[in-house]
């Protein structure tokens, strides 16, 4: 019986449908995101050294990245214990973007196509950037890469973004 | 010991990409009339509401609100929760929680999305962070793209399979009346020439982008039994949360960490006395926004052993006539708003245990139901459905 | 099932401004710790965690991806609550009654600072026949404090005799955002946002974060000596369209008091409650609030505030605190008042201590014009 | 791409300064379609009347708050009422129509049984006051908008 009634009020419009209006709005709101201090020290590092670094917890030891003040795992403060990381790795995951996707932080779509991957980097930390390859017949996983950084000092300072993109080792 | 209770109410609207016809509150409303119509009760009779979207999806702040008269919130007590792609779980489960402790007898449970609002995959990017790097997300579709890649490899699943997951999900979906995406696909050639979004993943291999709402209605088991001839005993939940951004927030890059799902699997299966999940349970709804994570999930949900998803797609063991069907509603791959998803799941669920699963009523007997989300970097709901206590 | 509900720790950030040197998830530790400390609990005790946060604020969507870490969500149990932090409590709370979950930690953060105010509130009214207008939450009030006054006769120095009172109140709060030394006449001359509410009878931009610990009765009396239980609780929401309310009454406040009353057995409010803390983002707030509380009858808040009696050493102090108006952020704001309920009850709010206080109640809003509003009655 | 982050004086903290930018559309439905159809084709504001309780409720819509159900007789209001509350909006926001101030009032119009939410023009900011008689003024180029309602004017 209610199966029936579901029907009665939501069945499709008839094809000669009446005019709708729609509304839109197209406004962007701004915010002022904070690294805060943990995820700022990873900055400061990558705009002074171009080093990567994480921290590490004090019971675990495993090394996190982004950085925490909480180490998700055992669940204890992390104190403020950094190492730094290697910057090659192997490519572990990747993907081959075609379709270009609206990206909401920029009010663009994303340049297409792209390549992005996560990267074992050697200590066995993972990390997520953007691959110079993009082809998709050479992309494969395993493919081992290292970071290429920004090389104006005065553009780096955006953290993970100071990196360019992981590009092939040996490959000029 | 904790009140115990059921479902007495299931509504849904028809799902579909627009819905030029009717505001956001509007088509909330139809499912709730619904539920209220079969569960044979009036707005008067509910006591509470818990209501789940993503509210940036249609970028409305606070739509519970925008929504109080038309959903029937208005005078009521209520919340709205959301937690991503597991909100219309997240919602079930404050249902569950506030009926078993005794606050409410009879509460209002819904899951609603009206995706022609804005840009879902704009939407979800919107969950990373820019100052973990632009480069940190590719949108729902790279994550499960890169998951389908390893699934692939550590598997030996070709694409003929997920291939065949959709050709599965279609075939239900057009048994379903409330079923989005009814294609119509006849062979395996069929899937494998739409083309690709995100590769390996091709457009049928993903779930669209669905308007719609779910509604459920949850009694205490004192009210359960006067209101419905056939309650659905909602015998747990299991809500299994983890951090973003491990490198690959979706998938287990260190191969050795744990899954949300294997956690919440081991909590709810030990708790219900589930040993052998397909032989204890009867049916499954999972939340599967890929083909590729459908075969994935059955092996997360201990459904067989690791790397033979695939093998119970091939051996037809999923299908509405199988030994354990699998989403014979058509799934997310079918239907997907997304905030009702979850929600959904529930209710298909529940309709099974019912019978009154209409065309799509699984061939098995059905007495024993789980339904399952996904969301946020991966994060777990449970529920489980009997049909006796 | 359990029989009741009890709080066994507190604990608030200081709520200021700019918070910016601290991330979301920075800012929800800082209270989360707190209440670690001071039960000697860790993180990985708890069944579960209920968080508050609004995707709006913290510009991302499932915004309580930021805070995961933070309330031990490792592949625990964690939900959202995306309403006034009061109601999260509340969940918390339904979590421990239900018997499923023994220790429940409650957090809420927002930092307003980093976000635009005035868009957000706007993307809150329905699209079709109210964003258009441009309205926010100030336009809004400033609609419902007008018919307010007109129709009870309250007066501009009513309202600003709150907001004296609240700020002098704030200066013995450390933790309270802006303790202001100011007067009724200051008050009355500060600009106006939307008339007639001015500038000092709003609330400031404000970042935070609070966070509280909820358990059983029995396991609570075993985690400190000072557990303060949940007595009473509800929430109810208004309809939406402004125009279709009687801007002037409080329904939904009315309805979710009565039933929080019940279940704590509160008949006479007045006598029986020793202290409120009450959110009040605009000055007239309060009065509507207070005569929706049942603390006196329609109309008669202006008189009630005219006689001292929500002052300290009042029969019934109101916001010892300093109440919203001397700042909190929006989802945290109802949450510190459960806190501040907390903290009276234990005897542990200093300079803003009211003197024996056994019964408190704590009260929450969400939306426009107090669309949704949370109570809860507290005891020791 | 110009730097869009910045360093906080002293501390090893970056603030990043950006938007979240996703363009919306939103459907009126089919009764909040034909209100705001009616006001650009025909300068009608229109309600809708509940069977049960009888009240008019303006703009139309589809249900009634109290008695939840389903509306469908539309009734022509009138375009003068009466001012039930107002303020004049000083705060600038980046959604407004017009510049502020902007003059928020809510009136019930003549023949029906809530408030419709508006701004006024032409009018006198002293002379304001709670009863005052308004009346509708159409914007000459409409579009389906709420906003067809140019504002409404006090009645001379």
């Amino acid at each position: 019986m209610a199966k029936k009634k579901v029907k009665e009020t939501t069945e499709k419009s008839p094809k000669e449908e009446p005019e709708y209006v729609r509304i839109k709005f197209n406004q962007p709101r701004r915010y002022d995101w904070s690294t805060g201090k943990y995820l700022g020290h990873f900055y400061a590092e990558a705009k002074e050294n171009k080093k990567i670094v994480g921290n590490r917890c004090p019971k675990c030891k495993e090394i996190w990245l982004p950085p925490t003040p909480v180490c998700p795992k055992c669940k204890v403060d992390m104190g403020w214990d950094w190492r730094e990381l290697p910057q090659t790795g192997t490519v572990f995951q990747y993907t081959y973007l075609v379709f270009p996707l609206w990206d909401p932080h920029y009010g663009e779509r994303w340049a297409n196509p792209y390549a992005s991957g996560i990267i074992k980097l050697d200590n066995g930390v993972f990390y997520r950037h953007f691959l110079e390859e993009q082809d998709k017949e050479k992309l494969k996983e395993g493919m081992r890469v290292k970071a290429v950084w920004k090389e104006d000092y005065n553009e780096r300072g955006q953290g993970p973004s100071d990196i360019l993109y992981f590009k092939e080792i040996g490959k000029e | 010991m904790p009140n115990r209770l059921a479902i007495v109410g299931i509504g849904q609207t028809y799902h579909t990409s627009k819905r030029p016809d009717v505001n956001y509150a509007e088509m909330t409303r139809e499912a709730v009339m619904a539920a209220l119509a079969d569960a044979q009760l009036s707005i008067k009779d509910i006591e509470a509401t818990f209501m789940a979207n993503m509210e940036t999806f249609e970028a409305i702040y606070l739509p519970d609100h925008q929504m109080a008269a038309e959903a029937g919130f208005y005078g009521k007590p209520g919340l709205k929760v959301g937690t991503g792609g597991t909100s219309g779980a997240s919602a079930v489960a404050e249902g569950f929680y506030f009926v078993a402790s005794g606050l409410y007898d009879v509460a209002l449970v819904i899951g609603c999305e009206k995706q022609d609002c804005g840009d879902t995959t704009a939407a979800i990017s919107a969950a990373a962070t820019p100052i973990w790097g632009k480069g940190a997300t590719t949108g729902a579709i790279g994550e499960f793209a890169k998951q389908a890649l390893s699934y692939m490899k550590t598997s030996g699943a070709k694409e003929e399979h997920a291939a065949m997951v959709r050709l599965k999900a279609d075939r239900n979906a057009c048994r379903n009346p409330y079923a989005h995406l009814k294609l119509g696909l006849k062979s395996i050639e069929d899937v494998l020439k739409s083309p690709y979004l995100v590769w390996p993943l091709r457009l049928l291999d993903f779930c669209p982008q669905s308007c719609g709402a779910c509604a459920l209605i949850f009694a205490s088991e004192k009210r359960a039994k006067k209101i419905s001839k056939k309650p659905v005993w909602v015998a747990d939940i299991e809500t299994v949360h983890q951090e973003p951004f491990r490198a690959g927030s979706f998938g287990d890059p260190t191969g050795k960490e744990t899954y949300t799902q294997h956690v919440a699997c081991e909590r709810l299966y030990k708790r219900n006395g589930i040993t052998k999940p397909r032989r204890d349970i009867d049916l499954a709804e999972i939340y599967e926004p890929s083909n590729w994570e459908e075969m994935n999930l059955y092996e997360h949900f201990h459904f067989c052993g690791k790397g033979e998803g695939w093998k119970l797609i091939e051996k037809g063991i999923t299908e509405i006539e199988g030994e354990f069907p699998v989403n014979p509603s058509g799934g997310v791959l079918a239907t997907n708003p997304i905030g009702a998803t979850p929600t959904i799941r529930v209710a298909e669920a529940a309709l099974q245990i019912r019978g009154d699963g209409g065309e799509h009523q699984a061939t098995r007997e059905v007495k024993t139901a789980l339904a399952t989300a996904l969301g946020g970097p991966n994060w777990t709901v449970m529920t489980l459905l009997k049909r006796s206590l | 099932m359990a029989e009741r509900a009890a709080i066994v720790a507190v604990g608030q950030t200081k709520y200021q401004p700019n918070r910016a040197d601290a991330s979301e998830e920075e800012l929800a530790y800082e209270a989360v710790k707190q209440c670690l400390e001071a039960t000697g609990l860790s993180l990985s005790e708890f069944d579960a965690a209920v968080s508050c946060s609004q995707d709006f604020w913290d510009g991302r969507t499932i915004s309580n991806m930021n805070i995961q870490r933070v309330v031990g969500a490792h592949l625990n149990d964690e939900d959202k609550v995306c309403e006034d932090g009061i109601n999260a409590v509340y969940a918390g709370m339904a979590r421990i009654l239900s018997g499923h979950h023994k220790l429940v930690i409650v957090v809420a953060h927002t930092k307003e600072s980093q976000a635009e105010k005035s868009l957000i509130e706007n993307a809150a009214f329905d699209p079709a026949l109210l964003r258009q207008l441009g309205l926010d939450f100030v336009s809004a009030a400033a609609m419902q404090a007008r018919r307010y006054m007109y129709k009870y006769g309250i007066t501009p120095e009513q309202c600003a005799k709150v907001v004296v009172k609240n700020h002098g109140n704030a200066k013995k709060n450390p933790l309270a955002q802006a303790p202001l030394d100011i007067t009724v006449e200051d008050v009355l001359s500060s600009k106006i946002l939307s008339s007639p509410i001015r500038l000092l009878d709003a609330k400031p931009i404000s970042d935070g974060a609070c966070a509280m610990i909820i358990t059983t009765e029995e396991r609570a009396k075993k985690l400190t000596k000072k557990p303060v239980l949940i007595l009473g609780a509800s929430n109810c929401y208004e309809t939406h369209y402004l125009g279709d309310r009687d801007l002037a009454e409080c329904e939904a406040l009315v309805k979710a008091t009565s039933t929080a009353y019940s279940m704590a057995g509160i008949r006479n409010p007045i006598k029986e409650i020793d202290v409120a803390e009450v959110s009040e983002e605009y000055s007239y707030q309060e009065l509507m609030w207070m005569e929706g509380l049942g603390f006196c009858s329609k109309g008669e808040a202006g008189k009630l505030i005219d006689s001292g009696m929500t002052k300290m050493g009042g029969k019934l102090p109101v916001n010892p605190s300093g109440g919203v108006i001397s700042g909190n952020p929006i989802c945290v704001a109802g949450m510190a008042r459960v806190a501040e309920a907390v903290l009276q009850l234990r005897g542990e709010a200093g300079d803003h201590q009211v003197k024996n206080a056994r019964v408190a109640l704590a009260h929450g809003i969400t939306g426009a014009c107090g669309q949704h509003h949370g109570v809860m009655i507290l005891g020791r | 791409m110009a730097t869009v982050t910045e360093k906080l004086e002293g501390m090893d903290v970056w603030i990043y300064h950006g938007r979240i930018y996703i363009p919306n559309t939103y459907a009126a439905g089919a009764v909040g379609s034909q209100f705001l159809i009616a006001l650009r084709d025909k300068k009608k504001i229109m309600g809708m009347r509940c069977p049960t309780c009888n009240r008019v409720y303006v703009p139309a819509r589809s249900v009634c708050k109290d008695c939840f159900g389903q509306l469908d007789e539309w009734v022509e209001v009138s375009d003068k009422g009466t001012l039930l509350t107002y303020t004049v909006c000083n705060q600038p926001n980046p959604v407004q129509p017009v510049e502020p101030p902007i003059v928020y009032g809510i009136i019930q119009l003549d023949g029906a049984d809530n408030g419709i939410v508006h701004m006024l023009g032409e009018v006198d900011l002293e002379q304001l006051r709670i009863g005052m008689r308004v009346q509708a003024v159409f914007k000459e180029k409409r579009e389906a908008s709420i906003l067809d309602i140019k504002y409404f004017k006090p009645l001379a």
